[in-house]
């Protein structure tokens, strides 16, 4: 069996959805039609009347998962792309972000996000904004880079008592591939060593993960050992991994697909340097999107965001070539 | 509101023996919120309220008619906004709950990390308004799907709004989103022909804004929000219809805000006139007025209702005024349920 | 399109002598976009284009009757969405900058930055869309309150959307914004059916979209979108009142989507009775037999029509896939006007 | 004379409608009332009609002053509260931050957000948001701590063919005052050295500049020399100028109201490490709000935001003391 990142999301709503009664998935063509990207498919017709099609109103549809986890249910929120949650960002960072701090009622939603670039999707399909969300208090931020986190963080997120923002990146959907689903994954606020290394680390999230494996193959010929850190969640950041890393390495490049004022790579950076200055032997590095708005043309978004490319020049400069 | 003796409670229409037990009822209820907003503004004046004070003056009856009928025990759904405090206290939140916001005292229902009009009880069919007018709607129509899920299609959601909180997205993707799913919701539209300064005319070009609810597909009612009975009878109506499965219901009082914005704001854009036309009225007095004119209750009554509603305001807000504040020291400050994935402590292992 | 001979030309209806006129003009506009995006479609499936293609199939009449209506030179608007290929060319589009954008060249209005779809000339009256749906009609606001503050109230935007983007919280406030503003504004709302897989029941629970007319004070129509006819009178009819300053007008066409949301879409969802319902024609057929019917066409010109239009097409296709594409070393990557602001160049002394 | 941030804000609208007949100001409650804070105040009768009072619709408003710009107009928006502009973010950072870039047309709007803490305001009347923009391609975000800053950088604020977000401090609206307008400021794009140091530089802006000034001079009783940088700009960020101050002193505190996740500080810390490691002569460190909504009540307000003597905590540790 070959199951794919977008079968891991959908197996794990089937799951929750078998286990918990509570579970519905609510958002744009996630019916009948299983999904603009089919992650629902076949759910509606499984488990009647929990897969409810949305009419095209951001905001009312986080609104409602918001009074529905008040009343103890616990939403699935499909947007189509996550560009999209740019008009429900009230409803997300003002209501339900702060519901529980508010109240001490507990607002259990999941907000699956399609993000990420893909090739002609241009500015208003392809953004990344898990930066965007982990500013703001009250919600946690999930960013799987593997099939196996894919399914076993969106179990843990339709679990956890807070509002989850699930980044999945558009071009791991398909391609990405593992043998079966995983028994168990790292809990949830801990990060994972993707790859050893002693030379440096390289500290990344979503497919940048896998474009800095990528790196780390290509520098490995030429004898470098670069150590690859998978954040898995964007928040809470697991400091403690990343500092033991750069303990073994002692340089540090942080990757990220989102613009490059703010975000992943300045948190990491400066969780790094204000916490475990003494480990760095060279500064630390940062490689982000440019800043502008993602491009349509496949030839400017390829050098537009970072790739193994980028990533392996970067670790290059960090290590002195 | 289990102190207050002799007291209404809230209760469905059949939970009356007659008209002038609805009446009187729903009249007390105003009393209550009139004088104890009166209290809160004399100490808002007098600078002992934390945060600002914004009144509902002039719209008790429109806001407590919808929030008496509803039914909380029931498991009914009342989501006032800042004009609200007589729909509130009328649905069932208690005059502890109200006073202990605006006094800043822990043991209120925010304990101090957010405000008087924010208040709520979400457990308790009371969800916490967020100032972003016109997303309490879906909030709402989500709490009503909850209840669906759990096999509950005979509750009502209550949910207000002003004039102003109608040119929303919010407002329309809610009422929108309830329409389609049919859910048993009563939106009642107070329109007292400001938001803030802001006149109507710059608000909306249609000659009643319940020209709207046939642009939902959800029934329409257009009432003077200042006459109780007639908000009595048309929300008993709404409320159930809705309950019956007919879906939405907007119901539009048209009033006037007999008070500033906030208490920080002295109104004087609201020419005097306004209160000789009609809506201008002041809902309090024109149900006692009714009162006295049906013979429902004596003017010696009435006093005695004031004079006890005082002295209850007067014991709560000093009860809530000797409780302690809120101490930073003993504060979490962490925003998520799930404590151990709050930044600043150690990940799970 | 100055480069299609004969070709009709973007023109309110005094420019036309006659209905037959005014008809034939509109039905060559449909031939070109159908035709265009037949093309399109073509290469999309031998993966030839950048990017997803939306196709307006079964949408031409009621989008052609717009664009050609209003007059661009005059300095009005027309601000299309995915389903406008037909209104956007009749408006002034040119046949060029429509195959650039779909071939990924540099030249494209986008230069490759932003695609087919969303591009736009701004400043030629045709704002560049967003994905976001609703969130136009506020643009074309500004822009006409702009032209009002320079003296012009004479122009007219037009402004499209679907049955789906009406549930938008920003559909909602431009509507109501651009009413109480009292804009000349034409909102041409095509009710297809369908949102992507989603049919209407999801999408709004009122009879008829125009019923929402009233409920923001503007003047609403409702019309056969795949009669051509109809569109065009009813269209001219709201341009017209638009212009005379009586504020905006919401014209509702019922018609089908004719394909799939998009060509990755093989539309299963919609049954194949839906096209010999009402509404459920294909307008370019039926305007073809109109003409032949009326005696304003004969088959043989129509089929010249066609001939000539396709190699047209063929001709702007072949230019543009030989122009270069965009070149990232060329970029100057640089989000802002102005210059010496943007991050990563040297402030200013 | 005597001249408050407020007066400031409002005298540069005024001298903007004068000299170009193509600005005006949109915003609830902004023409004869004067708008909520009175930024306004007398405006709309000086300028007759181009003061306009605007429904409760700030998508709306935002799309529709995007909308005037291309034609030509320059719209100064006003929102209520900082914190409203939650529910006109698409229209910002999706039409407004891309449009130039698109289409090549240019999309000057300002958009004055009151923004800030201020006591018994709570979550949605107190949020600063620079970091929120200053994420987005295609906007520049201005931060002005002083009444001198809040005068010239809003003319240059309405005068940039770019969209400007424009964060104003309500703490500082009454408060701060100046003797005089300013004759001209500092180029946007430039910070400032609003004290000069030797032993540590404490990076800030808006109402935090104060609470850093005064935290220097506390510190300066006790013998250390603090330098204070007002950033002026959240976006673009005047890094030479951080640079040449972090040289001086090796040592850099940054402190902003924000939320700690990301954010200004995090991007001033990662900027100076990337790009001046060997200056620093100690970790560098942050201090932002606490991680929660921002609380209703002063008790809870006052500990959660910085303030003078968490800084002068902050800076002592800093120096190792
Ligand atoms: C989205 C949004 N924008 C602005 C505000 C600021 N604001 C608070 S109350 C108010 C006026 C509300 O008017 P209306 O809805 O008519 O209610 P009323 O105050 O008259 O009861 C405004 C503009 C807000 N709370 N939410
Ligand atoms: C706010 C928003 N949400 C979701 C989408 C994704 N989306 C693109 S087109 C579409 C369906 C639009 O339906 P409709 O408005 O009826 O137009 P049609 O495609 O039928 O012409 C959806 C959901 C979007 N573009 N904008
Ligand atoms: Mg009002
Ligand atoms: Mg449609």
């Amino acid at each position: 069996m070959s199951i794919t990142y977008l079968d891991a999301i959908r197996e794990a709503q089937a799951r929750a959805l078998e286990e918990d009664p509570n579970v519905f998935i609510y958002g744009q063509d996630v019916a009948d039609f299983g999904g603009a990207f089919k992650a629902t498919k076949g759910l509606a017709e499984r488990f009647p009347g929990r897969v409810i099609d949305a009419p095209i109103s951001e905001d009312a549809i986080v609104g409602s998962a918001v009074g529905a986890a008040i009343e103890g249910m616990r939403p699935i929120v499909e947007m189509q792309f996550a560009d999209f949650s740019a008009v429900a960002f009230n409803q997300i960072v003002n209501q339900s972000a702060t519901h529980y701090w508010r109240t001490g009622v507990p607002c259990p939603i999941t907000i699956r996000l399609p993000s990420g670039g893909t090739e002609g999707s241009g500015p208003f399909h392809s953004q990344s904004v898990e930066s965007l969300y982990a500013h703001y208090p009250g919600l946690i931020v999930m960013t799987p880079a593997t099939v196996e986190d894919a399914y076993g963080m969106l179990l843990e997120a339709i679990r956890i008592e807070d509002p989850v923002i699930f980044c999945e990146h558009k071009l791991l959907y398909y391609h990405l591939k593992a043998d079966a689903l995983p028994r168990s994954v790292l809990p949830v606020g801990k990060a994972r060593i993707a790859r050893v290394g002693r030379h440096a680390s390289v500290v990344a999230c979503s497919a940048m993960v896998h474009e800095a494996l990528r790196a780390a193959r290509v520098l490995a010929d030429e004898g470098w050992e670069i150590e690859v850190v998978d954040l898995r969640t964007a928040k809470p950041i697991d400091t403690d991994t990343i500092l033991a890393s750069v303990a073994r390495t002692g340089r540090l490049l942080a990757v990220a697909e989102s613009f490059p004022w703010g975000g992943i790579t300045a948190e990491v950076v400066s969780r790094v340097v204000t916490e475990g200055f003494h480990l760095l032997d060279a500064p630390p590095q940062r490689l982000n999107s440019k800043d502008t708005p993602v491009p349509y043309h496949p030839n400017l978004w390829r050098a537009h965001r970072p790739t193994w490319q980028s990533i392996a020049a970067s670790v290059r400069h960090l290590l002195g070539l | 509101m289990p102190s207050l003796s002799p007291s209404p409670t809230a209760s469905r229409w059949k939970g009356f023996a007659n008209e002038r037990e609805r009446f009187l009822a729903a009249y007390r209820w105003m009393i209550l919120a009139r004088i104890f907003e009166e209290k809160i503004a004399a100490l808002y004046r007098a600078g002992k309220i934390v945060g600002g004070v914004y009144l509902g003056r002039g719209q008790e009856a429109f806001s407590v008619a919808l929030g008496m009928q509803l039914d909380q025990a029931h498991g009914d759904l009342f989501a006032g906004l800042i004009r609200d405090q007589g729909g509130r206290m009328a649905f069932g939140e208690t005059l502890m709950d109200s006073a202990r916001t605006y006094l800043g005292s822990v043991e209120g229902p925010m304990r101090g990390r957010d405000g008087n009009i924010h208040r709520g009880r979400p457990t308790r069919g009371m969800p916490a308004m967020i100032s972003h007018l016109g997303t309490m709607v879906a909030v709402v129509n989500g709490m009503l799907m909850a209840k669906r899920f759990h096999g509950r299609v005979d509750v009502v959601g209550g949910v207000t709004i002003g004039d102003g909180g109608t040119s929303t997205g919010a407002f329309h993707e809610g009422l929108n989103q309830a329409a389609v799913e049919k859910l048993p919701l009563v939106v009642a539209v107070a329109d007292n022909q400001y938001a803030y300064s802001t006149p109507t005319c710059h608000q909306y070009a249609c000659a009643d804004l319940a020209d709207r609810a046939a642009g939902y597909g959800v029934r329409g009612y257009s009432i003077d929000g200042t006459d109780l009975t007639a908000c009595l009878e048309t929300f008993h109506e709404a409320i159930e219809r809705a309950r019956r499965g007919e879906g939405p219901q907007l119901v539009v009082g048209k009033l006037l805000r007999l008070a500033g914005h906030g208490e920080h704001d002295d109104a004087r854009y609201i020419p005097a006139r306004k209160r000789q036309e009609p809506h201008g009225g002041d809902c309090v007095a024109l149900a006692r007025e009714k009162a006295l004119k049906s013979a429902w209750a004596s003017a010696k009554e009435i006093d005695e209702w004031h004079a006890q509603t005082q002295e209850r305001v007067e014991e709560a807000v000093a009860r809530a005024q000797s409780e302690p504040e809120p101490n930073p020291f003993r504060e979490s400050w962490h925003a998520l349920a799930t404590k151990h994935l709050a930044e600043g402590t150690p990940p799970a292992q």
